[in-house]
């Protein structure tokens, strides 16, 4: 996709299929999908403007499998469980396949030692699925508890929209949580919101930039910098092999301002959030 | 069949559920009995089965929320902890109460009392009566995704024995975020939900006044989530509902619960998180279709775990139709 | 003391010595201090407006030991440690001899797996200790983790006022925490926050009654009822001795109505909030 | 004594460091060095030992706090996560950090950091460089006292070995939430308090004016300190101090810190957490008196615990005037 689905005048992020993304992450563009056979079921027989099945087979003939793509990749050079979803598939609604192969490739990261990748696009549960869409949330911090252990680094991104019950799951339980600009990032979308309680809401609410504020994530990232940003991670993460490398510290041996002035841009400084704070302000929610 | 029978349990849960709620007002008629503003709330509850309760209050970040009730109580002889989604009975109470709606301090409030529990070895009782958590800007700005999703964690993490019990209506993330137990159970008029009828009604066919036909969609009575592995088990109710005879709906909770702590405390720490954790991991209801080219893939996924006795056939099927 | 040291008019909290406390708070007013032989030394040779040395004589002279008594006790029939600061001795700053005195009664509960009920009244760390009175803070935390391990109950009584280096330790890490009508309680006292951040504060900043709102305290408790209530907790917490006792469920056969009335009742329940919240509110802090 | 000596680490640790700096202006100019505003901060140090960094941001409650910096990095070929109060140079970024003075939202970002320390099995150094927490009205109602509690909490129970360096002033508790390590170590001109020299003069002298004299009577330099047994270690700075040569600087920082590392990596999980609480349970100096009527109490307490190599003379020590 042209310039990685981002606006090359005003850096919007449009929608990106789950193939396209893995290949953006992938080294070399090339990755192995997982368990591309899992299919929905209808346990409910449910039908609300028209039959669950029969938007499931509407979606699945558009070529989408199911509203997630699992895949094994390397990614700068560190070999990488991903789980991507697919919003253009039934809203990338978790419903039982979503949760089972999200439990699939946390095990797979378990099992190997590997970072999972999981890239998030959904409007929360699969209400076809009725409560069995809902036990999907759990299933999934039981695969976050498997990663625990496993101690396999769970790097998530969110993209727009993450919402409902994937944002009250695995999608808030990243080792590290980056967002991709502009994306909503709510329990409780904003119609909702404003139906029930009668607020009105910030323009910015739930946007990635907000929930920075917010604490909810680490670090607003541009798509394109994406593999540089969890590579970066992952490397630091990585267990020294055999024995340890040679040190090479990096000793700068640059002038005071200079070593200053690098510093300060380190990646990760937070300096958008500076123009929102007062001086001197006793921080809270805004 | 015409009972709902579960192993042991069987003696005691005999009561007249129809196993065939699948009809629409059938389902709306629990929906109302589930919300009936008479029914028995979690400090009813506890008035009725614990000889001393002592709730705790604030989440030691920002605030207290008052839609969820937190604290420890003496059961059987026994100190055990107790959280619960309070609705509020009167027009001041519910206000109060934000209608059982928590915020994200009430789930943390709860995790606190978890890790009292953890400490002081407490059993743990879920009592699970929400419309959802509570949608509002400030409970987004604080957090409300991550709370529920770690307080699934940290319910996942205790070693202590833990039972949800769904006693009105389930709905949502709101109710899951307490509800990852060793055993979950429903009373009889009770429903457990992915949302409320009104809600999926607005979402799925764009019509606030069609829950009564989303109800009949998402059919979330006690007897379906049985059905479909999310419930353990069924507790029956009074002739009527539980808002007829709180004291008969609490004598026949104990009746379950007293023995199903008792069984669960026969099983280890790990064990029991282990099960736990398999149970949940077990949910959900898909195909696997043979891969392009390939043979069948069928092996492993269908029927029963061997470690878990409490295994249920809709867990981890792959569904016949497939 | 008349009336436990609490106005009978107005119910005002006058201060309690500790000795007088224990002695409210333990079974016919009988109990036996522990390491009352323990003494503030002098590390820094510390002189401000007058030497540290003269200070405490002073103190001492007046018959206190220190600003915490240490005791054996037993509270409703359950044998207890208690340490009850004493605002008196010093403001109730914790030196040297709190931080050991506090970590030996924690080691006894722990020992003996008994409660430790702590009721705390200091203006903070012994700033004539220097550096040695702020480490008192991580020797309390230490001592906190004795009584986790041993699965012995912490209830924290705040008293007027807790403040500083005592409120952020061990006084904030109670299973169950209770505060006194009125008590102060805080980091940074209300002068250091308005010469700071030239803030004005509320009326009831940092009081009891406010820090319940905030979700710091576990309920404000009048000076007479706690030891009904602490017994209370102790009592839910004991363990079964031998054989389960007999289950004896207290059916309540009374009305319905009356059932209802009777649970919105029970001890605990936050009446005085729902006042203070609006109807519906997203609270947030105020 | 004229040189700091401290076991194996005497060859290194051989700096310019007067033994007796209980004199006032020496006192007073100690303190003027740690607050020196070019002296290196923790992203200063990051950039020069670390090959690589990754900050991370938030609490995942409620906000985040830019006075504590908090992430993951590279030394010597090893994952570490590092914490420091991160005060700001010029007067944008002075304010947009609050001056190195931690709101509870830092403290809680540290502690999530310290859970990514926990999994990742990542050695942990924090970098201690403050006036104090943030004194507001806000910080005290979301909890400042808890947070730093919780975070010495946190840091007693971490599995993975940790050091605290003073790089530059370490006043208060909002200091010591980052210092309860297996080693404390401070920089040959720095300071760590009970409070400020201007914050004690307020109180003790009740006069602002007085911070000097607070400042002889506190003596809270490195010197000092390690002789009181709070530090572990005094890690010498180049001539001039710290701000003179930030490389220099943190060369002779790397030092000591890999050594250390090294060493504590060589315990278990088990010794390091028991080592660490019996570190802490051992400071203070008091005396014991004899019980009216009885013997003097002489047991026990003084001299040093078999159990850990790196005790001191003045922890735990009964004070020879009594
Ligand atoms: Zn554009
Ligand atoms: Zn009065």
């Amino acid at each position: 996709m042209h310039n990685w689905g981002v606006c090359t005048s005003c850096d919007h992020h449009f929608p990106v299929g789950p193939r396209e993304r893995i290949a953006q992450l992938a080294d070399g563009g090339e990755w192995t999908e997982l368990w591309g056979e899992l299919r929905a079921s209808d346990p409910l027989r449910f039908t609300d403007l028209q039959p669950y099945v029969e938007r499931v087979e509407r979606a699945e003939a558009s070529g989408m499998a199911e509203a997630i793509v699992t895949a094994e990749l390397s990614l700068r050079g560190v070999p990488s469980v991903a789980a991507v979803m697919d919003f253009g598939f039934l809203g990338g609604s978790m419903g039982s396949v979503v949760g089972e192969k999200f439990a699939r490739a946390a095990g797979r990261s378990a099992e190997k030692g590997r970072p999972l990748i999981v890239v998030t696009a959904s409007g929360g549960a699969r209400m076809q699925e009725g409560v069995i869409a809902l036990m999907q949330m759990a299933k999934t911090v039981v695969a976050v508890e498997n990663l625990r252990e496993a101690r396999a680094p769970l790097i998530v991104v969110l993209a727009h929209p993450t919402t409902g019950g994937v944002w009250a799951s695995f999608a808030s339980l990243g080792d590290f949580t980056y967002a991709e600009p502009g994306a909503l990032i709510a329990f409780s979308g904003p119609r909702v919101i404003e139906q029930t309680t009668r607020e009105k809401l910030p323009p910015d609410f739930g946007l990635a930039e907000a929930q920075l504020h917010n604490g909810q994530v680490d670090a607003v990232v541009d798509r394109r910098e994406l593999p540089a940003r969890i590579g970066h991670v992952l490397g630091i993460l990585d267990r020294p092999r055999g024995f340890d490398p040679p040190p090479a510290i990096q000793w700068a041996h640059q002038s005071r301002e200079r070593a200053s002035r690098a510093a300060q841009a380190l990646p990760g400084l937070p300096r958008r959030l500076a123009d929102r704070l007062r001086p001197n302000s006793d921080r809270r929610a805004p | 069949m015409s009972v709902v029978r579960r192993g042991r349990f069987t003696r005691k849960i005999t009561a007249k559920i129809s196993p065939d709620r699948s009809d629409g007002d059938d389902v709306w008629d629990v929906i109302q009995l589930a919300r009936h503003q008479d029914r028995p709330y979690p400090l009813d509850y506890v008035q009725r089965l614990m000889t001393d309760f002592e709730e705790i209050h604030g989440d030691r970040l920002l605030s207290d929320d008052p839609a969820l009730v937190c604290g420890v109580g003496r059961y059987h002889g026994r100190p055990v902890a107790v959280i619960g989604h309070q609705k509020g009975r009167d027009t001041n109470e519910r206000t109060f109460r934000n209608f059982g709606m928590p915020s994200p301090e009430g789930y943390r409030k709860g995790m606190r009392l978890m890790e009292l529990a953890a400490k002081f070895d407490l059993d743990l009782i879920t009592l699970i009566d929400t419309p959802g958590a509570y949608p509002g800007a400030g409970a987004e700005e604080r957090g409300q995704g991550g709370a529920i999703a770690r307080s699934m964690q940290a319910m996942l993490r205790l070693p202590v024995p833990t039972v949800a019990v769904v006693i009105g209506e389930g709905s949502s993330g709101g109710a899951l975020a307490l509800g990852v137990a060793d055993r979950v159970v429903m009373l009889e008029n009770t429903t457990y939900s992915v949302i409320s009828p009104e809600g999926g009604s607005a979402i799925l066919w764009r019509d606030a006044g069609r829950a009564r036909d989303a109800a009949a969609a998402f059919r979330p009575t006690a007897a379906n989530c049985y059905r479909w592995g999310v419930a353990d088990a069924v507790v029956p109710e009074p002739p009527g509902g539980a808002h007829e005879d709180a004291d008969e709906a609490a004598r026949l909770l104990d009746t379950y619960l007293d023995r199903t702590l008792s069984e669960l405390r026969r099983l280890t720490d790990a064990e029991r998180r282990t099960r736990r954790r398999e149970r949940f991991r077990r949910m959900g209801v898909y195909r696997e279709v043979p891969p392009e080219g390939g043979a069948a893939i069928a092996s492993g996924r269908a029927g029963r775990s061997a470690s878990s006795p409490n295994d249920h056939p809709a867990q981890g099927k792959r569904d016949p139709s497939s």
